[in-house]
Parts: structure tokens; C-alpha cells; sequence
């Protein structure tokens, strides 16, 4: 895209545009079916079934099987319909921001609280 | 003739619900953040405003990349919440104000913005959290009939700040020329500065986020000397849903007073702000 | 970088799509209406575009009133033709340009049009009509790739033709700057006079049409001082289609030559009208 | 709204603006699901239940089962999901055209053919 055409990437951080949202398209069409608890329990009891019936690749179902949330972002997921997959698992937010960037839970945590403590956080 | 009486901005997160859910308002974690909102409780039990037009995000519930609108505006009689998935209980049902909404979308079409028109729509959290943080409780909340305003700010391109402050404008153009007889207030949702995707993940940014409260009364037009690229790396990529901020403050008009102002870190992996706008031209 | 070497202005009703299923070009009906296409053709045949743009409205097969889209722009590497009801044919897929889709979105959103993004999209006869009428040859079809533009003319309010104009202008600005070596056309569709709903069914109105077609290349603003409701009145409720050829011939800027023409009474119910510019810009 | 507001109504003509859209939303909505040949199927094995689903009004109901264009226009359809319907008939817009302008199908065509004929048709 034009206008992020040239940028320098942002360490740590992938921007949902045009390529990775074609990329990741049944990936996050499958979460996106994971609003309606039908569907949760449907993949819920053959996850295989589940993620070959949505065309998803055999990468993204590996990825999906590990619950590995950087390798699905890199896959073309995106975060809000990820969580409605990793949600599944009983991962939240602070969960998967944890695994993200490779810290335990409390690690995590304590980070954010230390943001919150200083002047530039 | 409507009147905009006042803007709230405000964070959006789901952590939100659930804490109004389980009642932590005087839990240490919380009360800082909550704290902030009485200023805001004690405007709105004082003023009573008849509508509110909603500023917030889809977060997957109603919208797939199917068809990702720019703006989508809600013209229904009532907005059902529901199940997102990750378990946060879905909330009674919202009454809106559909000749409203019409007036909106025909005035704002008119002025060149492409609105997407929803006669159905699901409003998710980014809707539902700032409509119990203003009205915490229920029967204040079904007195308060609603306009959904929901921007793009998932799949890149989002809106620019300058298109967003713009249609706040014509925003506040709008409402001016309703012929009811209707106090209004415009709530912008979303941010501060947070990151959810990536190694980066629980990145904040106390300094911008902080000069960007400032500067949003007098000088918004501080935020459009950034892309939203570059937004992305100062503050987040969910950070850049403070460009939503601009819409109600663009809506407000330059004769206004701030009233309160919260900053809190951390709710979930959120920087929280909250920021209480009075219109004197009123 | 991108080129668009012209446009065209064309009706799109479904009868269209019947006649030309069935081969009834020599018809004494249908013959004074594809006699029209004649230089078309041979110009399509002689330019071979790779990509077309073409500009039309959904008439409720992939849209509902749920979420009606101002202005929506496919991003997918495949369009599908469906079953609309009342039984024209499925044509065969269409193909898309993907990264030509997302760079035009990009570049309008960043000029502020409020675009809806869609990744999956059925195209109704809307778009495939145009589509056998520019290129009856299947073969010769499938080596153009296409972008669909839908343009909301079902429900008010629609665009009006001030902002279908402008939009037309960012998308010639868009086109140019695509870093590929690529021939473009963009094709604007519906219309012209006809109105297919009420007791004033059939309407049509020739001097209008005429008149239109007449400025559309020198002149193309003296269809902005009719209001779409002016409009309506004019050239029937359906007839407002007509601000979709304001699209194409915005994005031509006014480097141009008018090489054919036509327009015939009765098509259906409509006023049937066609008319090919050339980019001498290119 | 706005900018309609106090236009002279156009003579035999509605506009499908919010008012009229709220009205049909239900009818509109049926008529959308007649794109799928199941749902034709399932509405003319019983045309009351289907109708019924839909939570289609009592008039609108009426409309419907007598085909009545003009009626089924004034309670909120619109002509192009109404099309679908009246198409499950086998009546195409000439035909539907005809019956609202209250003439028969060879006027409807005749007056088409002359407004092709003058100069300012
Ligand atoms: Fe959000
Ligand atoms: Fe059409």
C-alpha cells in the first residue's frame, strides 16, 4: 500500500493491511464464527474437521493447535478474531500478551503496573 | 432544535465489563481508574441527555473483512448486544432514536462523508462498556436513547485524524439542525495508547498519551501531524483508536470547558483515559 | 504506472443479459440498441486493457438493507456471480486484482472517501452485464481483471453527484499512481432514464438523457445543480444511476475524445445510452 | 429528513428514503432470501408460514398474496427485493410495470416503443 509503502517496519508489530488480511481471510473467518457458542463446540469437538471445513492452511493449523498467537499473527490473524479462538482455551487478553512477548503472566503484569508507576511509561 | 450539550472520551476494554460485572469499583486495582468516572456520573445525573451518539469500534462481533466499512452509522429502533466468544455476558438491549439517526446519516451525506446505513447491527463491547461506565445503572442507561457510530480502525486503511476530526464536525452540523427538542451528548471511545498484537505487546505511552489529553481541548489538530502509522508505533496499533476521540471533540466546536480529566496504567494491557467536555455555546 | 486510457458510460438491466444469452443481437428489437456497442468493441478489442474498473450498484443480492454501503470497493482475487431470483444465469467467476484493489482503497481513503472494504462480494447483473457487453467474447473477458466499485443508489440518501464526480477525480488520482505498467479503463453504469416503481412505471425522458450525454464530456458539473430528488423527478427514481457515469468521467480528468455514442428507447423499461471516451492524456 | 423535507411529492413515485426502509425492513428482508432457490422453494410450499417468519405485517401479508405492486411499494418495499418475488410468479418488470401503471402489458410496451419514437419521450 502507498501509504505504508517504504516505512520501516515497528519492532514487535505487525499492521493489519491488505496483504496479511488476504492472507489470514479463512483464518479469521473461522474465529469469527466463534461468537456463536454452536461453533465454539463444534471445533471444540474436532478441531481438525472444524479448521479443513474453513480451508485453513496446514501452517495456520498448526498454529491453531499450538495456540502459538505470533506465528498466527504471521499467518494473517488478526488479534480481535484470534481472541475469540485463544478465548476458547480460557486465554485472555493478559494471557496471550504474556506468550507474545515471551515473559511469564506475572512478568507481564508486573510490567504493565510498572508503566503505570513512571513518568514515561 | 438538538443541542450537544457535552463529549466523554473514554476507553473501551472489555476488563471494564467484567469489573462492572463483579462490582470492583473500590477494588485497589480499579478504584483509580473508577474514580475518574464520577466527575462524569455527576454531569450525567445532573444534565439527563436524551440521546448519545456513540463513537466506537467493531471488534469482530457484527463486522467481518467481508465488508469492513469505513463509517457505519446504526439507524434502528433498538441495538442488540451478544455473545463475543471470550464470555463477557451480554447486556440488555439499547433503544435508538432511528429519525435521529436518519437526520444524521442524510445531513452527513449530504456534506460529502459516504456513511454505510445500518438498519441491524450488533454493538459489541467498544459500545457496550462506555454506555455502563457513563450510566452505570440500568434504568439511567434505558433513559438514554443511542446512535452507534462505528469506524474502521482493524484493517488498515483506517480514517486519517483529519477525516475523523472533519466528520465531527459535520457531526455537530448535524445535530444543530435536528428539529427536536433533544439534549445530545457524543461519546468517543477507545485507546490510550495499547498494543494487544506482537512481541511488542503491553506497550503504553504515558508522555504522548498524557500531551494528547492536554492538547484536546485547545489545539486537536496536534494529533494530525501524525499518520496513523506512525501512530501505530508511538502508541500502539490499538493505540490508534484515539483518532475516535477526535469525532466527538470535533463534534464539540471550539467554545467548550473541560471539566475533568482522568489518565490511569494499567486496566488489562489498556492505558485508560477519560476526559469530560461541557459546550458553553450552548 | 498504472495508465487509464478511457472510459465508458453503459446500461446495465438484466433484459441485457437475456438477449445476449439468447443471441438476439440482429434482433429488430435488440439491434438498434448492440449496433451502439459496435466501436466499443472494436476499441476494447484494440486497446486489450488488463484491468477495468467498473462502477455500479448492487440491486440486493450481496447487499441488504442491514449494512448498505455508500461506496464499496472488492479486494478479492475473485468475484461470483449468484442466482438473483428471477432467473438469469450464473455467468463464470470474474477475476480481481487484489493488490490494484487495495492500493486504490488506500490511496481513497487517504483522500477521504469513507470506502467500505470487501474481500468477498457477490456481483450481480449490475456488473456482469456490462461486463458481456464490453467483452462478448468469454475468452477476451477473462484476460481483463476487474475491481468492482458498488455505489449505493437503492436507498436514500445516495451519494450525490458532486461527491460521485470527485470521487471519479481521486480514483484517475489513484490509477496514476499504481507502480505497475497496466492499461485501465473504468466503465460507469446504469441508467439513464427509467423508473420502475409506481403508477409513473415507465417513465423515461429522452431530452434529459440527451442532453446529458450531449455535456458529459465538455461539461460534465451541469448534472450537479439537480438534487437527487430533482433527479428522481427528471429521469425516474432508478434514473438516478446516472450519477455513476459521473464516477468514470471524473477519473478521465478532461484530456479526453468522445469516440461513439448511442442511445435507444425502450430496453425493457429503461432509456439505454452509450457513449465511449478515449484518454488523450495517455 | 433534510433534504426531502418539504420537496412536493414526485406524482407516482416514492422515494425509498429511512421512513419507507424502517416499514419494509421485514418484507424487504424476505424478499432478499428469494435470491436462494431453497427459500423460493420453502415459501411456495407454504406461503403463510414463510411470511409468517418474517414477522410480516397483516397488510403486508395481504400484499403480498395478492401481488399488488403498488401495495406492497406504500408498505415499504422496494422494487428491486420486490422483484424477486413477484419473479417467483413469473412476472418480470414489464409485467409488474404494466400492473402499476394499470394498463395492460401490450399498452405498458407501446408506450415504451413511443417514447422511442418522439423526441422528447
Ligand atoms: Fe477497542
Ligand atoms: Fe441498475
Amino acid at each position: 500500500m502507498k501509504s505504508l509503502a517504504g516505512k520501516e517496519p515497528i519492532p514487535g508489530t505487525t499492521i493489519f493491511e491488505g496483504r496479511m488480511a488476504m492472507k489470514g481471510y479463512e483464518l479469521n473467518k473461522m474465529c469469527f464464527s466463534f461468537n456463536k457458542a454452536e461453533n465454539r463446540e463444534a471445533f471444540m469437538a474436532n478441531e481438525d474437521a472444524y479448521c479443513a471445513r474453513y480451508g485453513l492452511t496446514e501452517a495456520q493449523r498448526t498454529a491453531v493447535k499450538s495456540r502459538d498467537v505470533l506465528a498466527l499473527l504471521s499467518l494473517g490473524g488478526n488479534i480481535y478474531y484470534l481472541a475469540k479462538l485463544t478465548g476458547m482455551f480460557g486465554l485472555n487478553m493478559q494471557d496471550i500478551g504474556a506468550q507474545q512477548a515471551g515473559i511469564s503472566l506475572e512478568e507481564f503484569k508486573a510490567r504493565l503496573l510498572a508503566a503505570g508507576e513512571t513518568k514515561n511509561g | 432544535m438538538a443541542r450537544l450539550i457535552g463529549g466523554v472520551g473514554s476507553s473501551h476494554v472489555p476488563a471494564i465489563g467484567n469489573a462492572l460485572e463483579q462490582g470492583l469499583q473500590s477494588d485497589p486495582y480499579w478504584k483509580p481508574f473508577f474514580d475518574g468516572y464520577k466527575p462524569v456520573w455527576n454531569w450525567m445525573e445532573d444534565k439527563k441527555p436524551d440521546v448519545a451518539i456513540l463513537v466506537y469500534n467493531d471488534h469482530g462481533l457484527n463486522f467481518f473483512l467481508d465488508t469492513m466499512p469505513t463509517f457505519a452509522i446504526g439507524a434502528a429502533s433498538e441495538y442488540q448486544n451478544a455473545d463475543e466468544g471470550w464470555g463477557l455476558k451480554p447486556l440488555d438491549p439499547f433503544q435508538g432514536d432511528p429519525e435521529f439517526s436518519w437526520h444524521l446519516i442524510d445531513s452527513l451525506v449530504h456534506d460529502e462523508f459516504d456513511i454505510t446505513m445500518c438498519q441491524e447491527m450488533l454493538v459489541d463491547h467498544g459500545f457496550t462498556v462506555p454506555m455502563s461506565l457513563m450510566w452505570p445503572n440500568q434504568k439511567a442507561r434505558d433513559q438514554v436513547k443511542v446512535i452507534p457510530l462505528c469506524v474502521n480502525v482493524v484493517q488498515y486503511p483506517f480514517p486519517t485524524a483529519r477525516r475523523c476530526l472533519k466528520l465531527g464536525e459535520a457531526i455537530g452540523k448535524a445535530v444543530a439542525s435536528f428539529d427536536k427538542d433533544l439534549d445530545v451528548v457524543i461519546l468517543g471511545t477507545g485507546g490510550l495508547s495499547h498494543q494487544l498484537d506482537g512481541e511488542r505487546a503491553g506497550h503504553t505511552n504515558r508522555a504522548f498519551d498524557t500531551e494528547f489529553l492536554e492538547k484536546l481541548k485547545s489545539e486537536p489538530e496536534w494529533l494530525l501531524k501524525y499518520s496513523n502509522y506512525e501512530l501505530a508505533e508511538i502508541v500502539g496499533p490499538q493505540g490508534v483508536e484515539m483518532i475516535m476521540w477526535l469525532i466527538m471533540r470535533g463534534a464539540l466546536g471550539n467554545d467548550i470547558q473541560e471539566l475533568s480529566r482522568n489518565y490511569h496504567i494499567p486496566i488489562s494491557n489498556t492505558a485508560a483515559g477519560v476526559i469530560l467536555f461541557e459546550n458553553d455555546a450552548i
